[in-house]
């Protein structure tokens, strides 16, 4: 293994499917020379020149439909938001345009595109710039919706985003950009793809089935660390990896284990990503479950930018930790 | 030789104002145009027997459009449009059957019925856009793969005047001027939007101005022969590497917006009958065929009834089909590329779960 | 009581705001000359003029946002879309300018304006046409946002909104427009007006609950009857009204009452309204249920145009009496 | 008197060359200019003692737009911008302490510190946005208020090179053209959008020509008295019931996009140095303060000592104020209008109910 940042997991994904298909092009604000907001492009313009890795003007609504319509015209854009929360004056097109085309052209028109840039929490940019847009995205049918939390999560998902044949929307997470993972070999491989759909046991564990995604997997890894050392409890850790579609059975095979259920995201608490993982669990596995199934989330409320006000408004390590302690009935 | 008020200019030079055309050709255009309209008409009766559900936009008036648009480009040239598509599609290749089976809900219609009135697909067409305005910036990618590629192939992308104030069809002008598409963005004006005339939607109507930096070609969209010419020279601007260009089409619609509209509330009848009977682009373009001494009115009479015919055939052919089975199987394909579908689909309760055989 | 259409209901709603205060205007695609694209404001350009009853461009995202202008200013818009299909090109608008803005201004600007139009299923019109956005909305903190089913639903709900401070969302169903309720005495005056977030029990009933919203509100009822008819089983329908803030006391006072929940809507199955309020019986009201809560919904496919097809897509009557049967092991 | 260099104008007559302006005034523009750099270089210098987070844009180098604009208007227009808005904010009537405030997360904030530094309000100040593009139809919207209610007040509408491709510009422009709005749109053009110049980002980068239909006026950003000038004039124009006008304001930003952009990478130290040598906007009016004899060099720097010293105690009171308490009564004020509130909003868990007292 080898260490990599998420960023360079991701630069080298989009290297890679750039290198293997001229089909496959980049596009978004900043992307060329700038390197990328925040440098996960850095170094393609260099290398695959401006043909391949294209600045946009910013122009969200205009340049995903011109990415849509490249698309079915037969290219795989992968389009770029600086962030998701700008994404919203174009979702039609993500919509209406990419993910129902397929559908109501009775399945002659295919539109593989790949949009990817940063969603949800980061730090200290308020309102405007901070919202998750998981669950909207994973609403959607024609949508495949995948969340990456490691380096490799980061990497396998992108690359089979790009080579998948429907729109993909990359859900990454701003504040993970930076952070280290180990790679094994097998991931540093150009052939490495994580298939959809499946979600990852980070942590196995007997008494608790957290179900999670993004940067909370790394959280509630360390809430289950500590819960182990003050209770000497096992608590699972699932990593979603995949919004659409989820995966059921691995959420249904853990609580036949653990009977208990919390999910944690840091989205809004309303119609969020838990609220789908709650009411799955208990249509089809109500009877496995030995407590109430509960969710922890943001709260619901505007993203303020005070840190002390910020930090009440999003799941911590010691939230998660003291949460599950009380549905464990541990406090 | 086109009527000199065929074209009108900003910061270009117009078209040539002769064009060659065989006789053939016009005849085809005559029949093509005449097609058009008896599938609308046919489409017409059909919504009214209730047999087409939902919205229902016919171009009845429009046709010298579609018709003059397919009739300068090739198979390999991308075409656009909005909901106002049954034209369209029949001239990029689409059968009357098939896109009358789209409308019915059949299985054999064009999007096998998933699609129904307003998306509609075939090779080098695009749709069938229900949202107002997507389709330009959708076109302006169109184009771009285009050029991406290395084709020598324009996109012609449509869009109404009510469409035309939509923020994207600018940014699409931006990105195609920066990066020289061969976009020939096109605003079929046919003087409203729904029930919004052009003056209250636009504050500039001179929709072939409207790209500003980008030069614009006027042209009466109610002569087949000025469309022909004026996507020609276009699709020639573009093969130059010249970037985009901003045409509009001034037509006419003589129903009402949707078959829900009678049309009549925010126009005056008068208006409509002037139009249908001094601009008919049907009627025009026999007035040349005779004078030109083309074909003969019998000919022509031939024609339309052949024309007729054919739609007739077709649209019984049409109803003859069946609808798709309303079964998950059909009901679930084409949501993902097929092999690429998630392990199963969920219905509408728990026990309504789809699984795909991989 | 008087007989109503859903429509006369919401066009007296208008016409009575529009008398009552100089603030509020009409503004939409077609409101004015044309009377509504569904004729909810027939009559208002004649009554009120083109000051208050305006006829905007198709230009969704510009004038959203020039009504939330208007709205910061003091005025207090009703701003009309076609159908919230086309709000999709402005939600950013309603998220970011209307929603957030007085929370990121430490609560000194607010702005009250509402956003009508009819949402989700409507009948024929394939993928692009037919789409619901009620948990979309419903998850986004700042704002409220009503569900209307009856002719009272609508004139109180409407009324309601336009007079609250905030954003307001009211989401109608074309397919209500004309359907007929029997409007009371109270509901006829002009000082009629629902509080937000109640729910209100349409039919009590002691085996089932059924919470639902907009036109699955009558289907349920018409289950719920044959249920009664075949079965002798009583099933409560609780009418959301409001799908934020929702009403959880009303829920969680049913489900102790008949200990079985189900949920239907017509929007997609997944991150979907039915999920949010399964969860919340779980998270508060897990030993209250003797049986695993489940969500009927619309199918998880973009609306197919077809009618066998489309038939299969969303709820039927017949299908919410099935599956209640089925919960309640009746089948 | 101006320098005939400092407007351009498009489809309109120039404004005047001439400008009456009190001594007092001259020196309050130079003050004013000077406590905005003052506070800018204060806030550079807390986000690099990392006491301010996330993004922070500073308008170094652009001060005279934010002043010119406010000594053109009354306190009853509007003024609405992007996220780079603390001189607006400031010259709209907030004071140094409540922005510094607001950027240190201070209760004492102009925001009590939920907005932070792109969210700034105060009376005839509508933010502070962080959406690129919307401020545009959001102040396209104030300027309908004015009219909708009679009031002879105009809306100045503050948006970027880069934010000027957005189509939402666009269709403000046409509802403002057609419903005659009381609307200053201005481009503050600053050469770049983050790393991308105009002429990457623009088609056609003459922003005061891109209403088309509308008249535009450019003007040069650095002089706070052309800035000044074509304000008022175009105050007057709107006033007139002339409709809008679109403005360019032609300026420079010294430093990064925000701070954390070296802003470097995509232009020269060297081109930074000359627009800081050759056409800074404190600089160039001390020039004509001094010719015109306004004021003495000594004057000045009294002035400037005031400004510093100024600015130096309201960051120091900034800096104490006290953050807001971290607690659920003040994280969930203001989401909706106090009074107006759901019975309870949910926190992050199920316990984390917070109920209202209504
Ligand atoms: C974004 C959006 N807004 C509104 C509508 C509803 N709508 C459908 S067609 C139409 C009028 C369009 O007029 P125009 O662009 O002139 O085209 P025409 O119908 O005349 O061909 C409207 C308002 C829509 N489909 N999409
Ligand atoms: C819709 C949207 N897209 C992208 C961004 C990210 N972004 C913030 S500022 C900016 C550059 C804007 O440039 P310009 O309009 O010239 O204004 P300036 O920063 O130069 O004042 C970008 C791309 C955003 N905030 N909103
Ligand atoms: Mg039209
Ligand atoms: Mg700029």
């Amino acid at each position: 293994t080898k260490d990599y940042t998420v960023r360079d997991a991701l630069n080298e994904a989009l290297a890679e499917e750039l290198e293997a298909n001229d089909k496959v092009f980049v596009m978004g604000e900043e992307v060329a020379q700038y390197n990328g907001a925040y440098k996960v492009t850095k170094g393609l313009l260099d290398r695959f020149g401006d043909r391949r890795v294209i600045d946009t003007p910013i122009t969200e609504m205009g340049f995903t439909g011109l990415a849509v319509g490249a698309a079915l015209s037969g290219l795989h854009p992968v389009c770029e938001f600086m962030t998701f929360n700008f994404a919203m004056q174009s979702i039609d097109h993500i919509v209406n345009s990419a993910a129902k085309t397929l559908y109501m052209s009775g399945g002659i028109q295919p539109c593989n595109i790949t949009f990817r840039g940063p969603n949800g929490f980061a730090a200290g940019v308020a309102a405007q710039h901070s919202q998750d847009y998981s669950a909207w995205y994973g609403s959607v049918p024609g949508l495949k919706v995948v969340s990456p939390w490691s380096a490799e999560d980061a990497k396998g998902l992108l690359k089979a985003a790009i080579r998948d044949p429907n729109p993909v929307i990359v859900l990454e997470n701003e504040l993970m950009y930076g952070q280290v993972f180990p790679m094994s070999e097998a991931a540093q491989k150009d052939d490495f793809v994580i298939p959809f759909g499946k979600a990852k046991i980070e942590r196995a564990g007997s008494d608790l089935t957290i179900v999670t995604m993004s940067r909370c997997v790394g959280q509630s890894i360390v809430a289950a660390e500590a819960l182990k050392k003050k209770y000497g409890v096992e608590v699972e850790v699932l990593n979603l990896r995949s919004i659409k579609p989820l995966d059921l059975d691995a959420i249904l095979k853990s609580i036949k284990k653990t009977h208990r259920l919390m999910t944690v995201e840091s989205g809004f608490p309303s119609y969020g990503v838990g609220a789908e993982i709650v009411a799955l669990a208990v249509e089809y596995g109500f009877d496995f479950l030995d407590a109430p199934p509960q969710r922890v989330t943001g709260a619901d409320v505007p993203t303020p930018y005070a840190q002390g006000l910020e930090e009440m408004a999003f799941p911590t390590e010691s939230l998660i930790e003291n949460h599950a302690a009380k549905l464990l009935k541990l406090i | 030789t086109l009527s000199d008020e065929s074209f009108e200019t900003y910061e270009l030079d117009p078209p040539p104002y002769t064009l060659n055309v065989t006789k053939k050709e016009l005849k085809q255009m005559y029949y093509d145009m005449v097609v058009v309209r008896q599938m609308e008409m046919a489409a017409d009766r059909l919504y009214k027997e209730k047999k087409i559900r939902g919205f229902c936009h016919l171009s009845v008036g429009q046709e010298a459009v579609a018709v003059g648009i397919e009739h300068a480009i090739e198979r390999a040239d991308d075409v656009i449009t909005s909901y106002r598509c049954h034209g369209f599609a029949y001239m990029r290749g689409g059968t009357v059957r098939s896109i009358i089976g789209e409308l019915l809900g059949r299985r054999g219609g064009i999007a096998y019925g998933k699609g129904g009135s307003m998306h509609m697909f075939t090779k080098g067409f695009y749709g069938g856009n229900g949202i107002v305005g997507a389709q330009v910036a959708v076109g302006a990618g169109l184009a771009f793969a285009h050029k991406y590629t290395g084709r020598k192939n324009a996109s012609i992308i449509l869009y109404g005047d009510g469409a035309s104030n939509q923020g994207q069809v600018f940014e699409s002008f931006n990105m195609a001027k920066l990066w020289n598409l061969p976009a020939l963005f096109g605003c079929e004006n046919n003087k409203y939007g729904m029930g919004t005339s052009a003056a209250r939607s636009s504050a500039l109507t001179d929709y072939y101005k409207r790209g500003q930096y980008i030069p614009g070609l006027k042209v009466n969209g109610m002569d087949v022969l000025a469309v022909k010419a004026a996507v020609a020279y276009g699709k020639q601007w573009t093969n130059n590497d010249n970037g985009p260009l901003v045409l509009e089409y001034v037509t006419y619609r003589y129903g009402g917006h949707s078959m829900s509209d009678p049309g009549t509330t925010y126009r005056t009848r008068e208006e409509i009958q002037r139009m249908r009977s001094t601009n008919d682009p049907i009627a025009g373009l026999k007035q040349h065929i005779l004078e030109w001494g083309v074909a003969s009115e019998e000919e022509l009479k031939n024609l339309d009834k052949e024309a007729r015919a054919y739609v007739n055939e077709e649209v019984a052919a049409a109803e003859a089909m069946p609808p798709p089975e309303a079964n998950q199987q059909i009901l679930f394909e084409d949501i993902y590329v097929k092999g690429t579908e998630p392990d199963f689909i969920r219905g509408r309760t728990p026990d309504e779960l789809f699984y795909f055989k991989h």
